[in-house]
């Protein structure tokens, strides 16, 4: 299979590989759909947490919000943005945080246009 | 017999539906998104179909990592809104139309769709946005809908040609339906975004309105875009746009453009919206 | 790279699990069957593969009818042995093969067909039978399983050509795996049998027969038996033999028997095996 | 939809038409699996089949086990056969039951060779 995706820059692919390194934080994520699971995670994040059989680092992201290491270890946006809903912080929030601006940058980056393609299409093109 | 008569592609972005729900479609970061939004809903309410297929994609609501369909039909007679975590949006309940999802099917089966099919689900903002769109804050909504939910977040997605395909054998299977019924097909989704990495936020407008001309100009370059070129141009998940495919396969050979509307941002996407009819 | 060597067809049904589990192979009833079946495991034990590939059908053990997937690729890790009623069956847990399964699953899909993928799912009769027939009650199975679920109890099943087309794809999909590994694939269901109706009890021998002869004979009678003759002809549960065909559609065009069984009944079926070799 | 499939005797092809009609009832049989369900089940019949919101023609062929009314009314066999293995009742049986046979002679009938296709294949051609 072709992997070239991984030239894009700054840009997570969500394929097998990722989804079975993040089946559990995933999991974890989508598990806070529900809201007696939101209250034990809310009571106890330690408690709840060793519900789900993930590595170290894995954990550390998720009691860091760390949304780009998230990624890094087989966090899907969708299944991590569960966690930014029950921290009440915004898509915009996040999208900045995982680019290093603020919300209200990221905000405006998006008012004026948003992020151009023009030089993040390709590491290896640098264009 | 049973015709699709339209076909409309429209974003299905939260926040869009979070702006009809908390009423600030006259707010001036909306107020452009949702003028645009007039016409078509004048349209459909001159058009109003009796039935909608509706082309989307569950956002880890309904399903999760743990069974991943390719393209699943809903064959319910009844599709609730789903709790994303904010509560279920406030909307009407969506009305299936089991006998005419069946025979689809059963027509897409033997006609070599490997289609899954649920009988309970239910349905998230990329379904009910569209009809928020379309259709503004009815009691009910004024037509049945039949889900048709296609994984767009687990690569691989199906091909822009698969969807084209599926497209072309749901305008098929309508039309041997033997019950005179108005169809119109949505295909939802995108337009250029991007929610994750680095790379946050990225629109392409050019992408985008290539787009739109080429849904009636070259479907035969949309329908050849690769993964890779969506994923580049158009962000993660703008990938979302062979859904649109979907939809434009099942209007044959020859569409025309009725109305469409451009806008950036709505949220963190390139927000379009196209009304094609069936020539 | 990775190959297919082997084909193995065989019935699964649970009768045949039940009397290895409760050692009455060698009664009078099971007997010529399992007699039957030893040259089978002696093959199966001079070539063992690396991962089998194993086509069956959930009963309703794993899945119901809230969510029906026409072809479903398990790529855990592991798949417990489900609960049919009885507790489930004493018979060893089945390691998957991940690697493998999500390759597969992305070829497939970009190939045009529109697999379901599954992270976790008990795995019922169906599957643990065909490898208790040819694996006998070993500690553990001697190779790795990547379980492909069919579906073949809601009308309509995927064609025979459906089913045989996704084979041709397999073979194809697998020889793109890097990796040097022995391959084999179960087709497995079958064969003439019905559980229900007026007709319980039906079997076609003749039509069984000449099934196996055509697995090497005339593969393309085969793959045009439409639905309505297996299901006249071989039983509304005979329609099961559409699995074998994903499993000699994945052999290449030609195909050699190595050896074959047939005996009636197995509980209610007429139980057919059969091994092939790729060519 | 050609559903030239009701030609053949004895036969109940499960299509659409059937699983809408047999949700409920085919459900139910799905929940017997756990066994907390089968206990339930077992202690009060009533109260647990007012779970399911069936037909009074439905209830009425699971409680007389009436394995043909099931499937007429959109049962699948995989699903009413639950009920069998928690009444610990063969297929044999059963198979008898559905063609008035004792399950002595439907387990003859299989071991001479099962019943024959012969005379079994169209309702309109007879044979
Ligand atoms: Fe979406
Ligand atoms: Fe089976």
């Amino acid at each position: 299979m072709d992997k070239n995706y991984h030239d894009i820059p700054g840009t997570y692919v969500f394929d097998g590989t990722q989804n079975r390194a993040g089946y559990h934080l995933n999991m974890f994520c989508k598990s806070l759909d529900v809201e007696a699971n939101r209250d034990a995670f809310r009571n106890d994040p330690d408690v709840y947490l060793d519900r789900y059989p993930m590595t170290a680092e894995q954990r550390k992201a998720i009691e860091d919000r760390d949304w780009l290491g998230m990624l890094q270890l087989g966090g899907n946006i969708y299944y991590t943005f569960k966690i930014a809903i029950f921290d009440q912080v915004s898509m915009q929030a996040v999208g900045g945080m995982m680019s290093n601006m603020t919300e209200e940058e990221f905000r405006q980056m998006m008012i004026n246009g948003g992020r151009s393609v023009e030089g993040n299409r390709s590491k290896s093109e640098g264009n | 017999m049973a015709r699709i008569t339209a076909g409309i592609g429209t974003s299905h972005v939260p926040a869009i539906g979070a702006a009809i729900d908390h009423d600030k479609t006259q707010e001036d970061y909306w107020k452009p998104l949702f003028d645009g939004y007039m016409p078509a809903q004048e349209y459909v309410e001159k058009n109003t179909p009796d039935v909608a297929i509706l082309v989307y994609n569950d956002h880890a609501s309904a399903f999760s990592l743990e069974l991943i369909s390719t393209f699943l039909l809903g064959v319910a007679d009844y599709f609730p809104p789903a709790d994303e975590g904010y509560g279920p949006r406030q909307v009407p309940g969506v009305e299936g139309h089991p006998e005419l999802a069946w025979h689809l099917a059963e027509s897409l089966i033997l006609d070599e769709f490997d289609m899954a099919i649920a009988n309970e689900m239910p349905v998230d903002h990329g379904l009910t946005v569209p009809l928020s769109i379309t259709c503004g804050q009815p009691d009910a909504w004024p037509f049945k809908v039949i889900p048709l939910c296609v994984n767009v977040i687990q690569y691989p997605q199906p091909t822009g040609k698969r969807c084209f395909k599926l497209g072309q054998a749901i305008r098929k299977a309508v039309e041997s339906f033997p019950e005179d019924l108005h169809v119109a097909i949505y295909g939802t989704g995108g337009m250029s975004h991007q929610l994750q990495g680095e790379r946050a936020g990225l629109i392409n407008a050019d992408f985008d309105n290539a787009f739109l001309d080429d849904l009636t100009a070259d479907v035969d370059r949309l329908v050849n875009i690769g993964h890779m070129e969506y994923l580049r141009e158009s962000g993660s998940e703008g990938i979302e746009m062979i859904m649109w495919l979907i939809m434009r396969g099942a209007l044959g050979e020859q569409a025309k453009e009725i109305y469409r509307h451009y806008h950036v941002p709505a949220s963190n996407t390139g927000a379009g919206l196209i009304i094609l009819e069936a020539a």
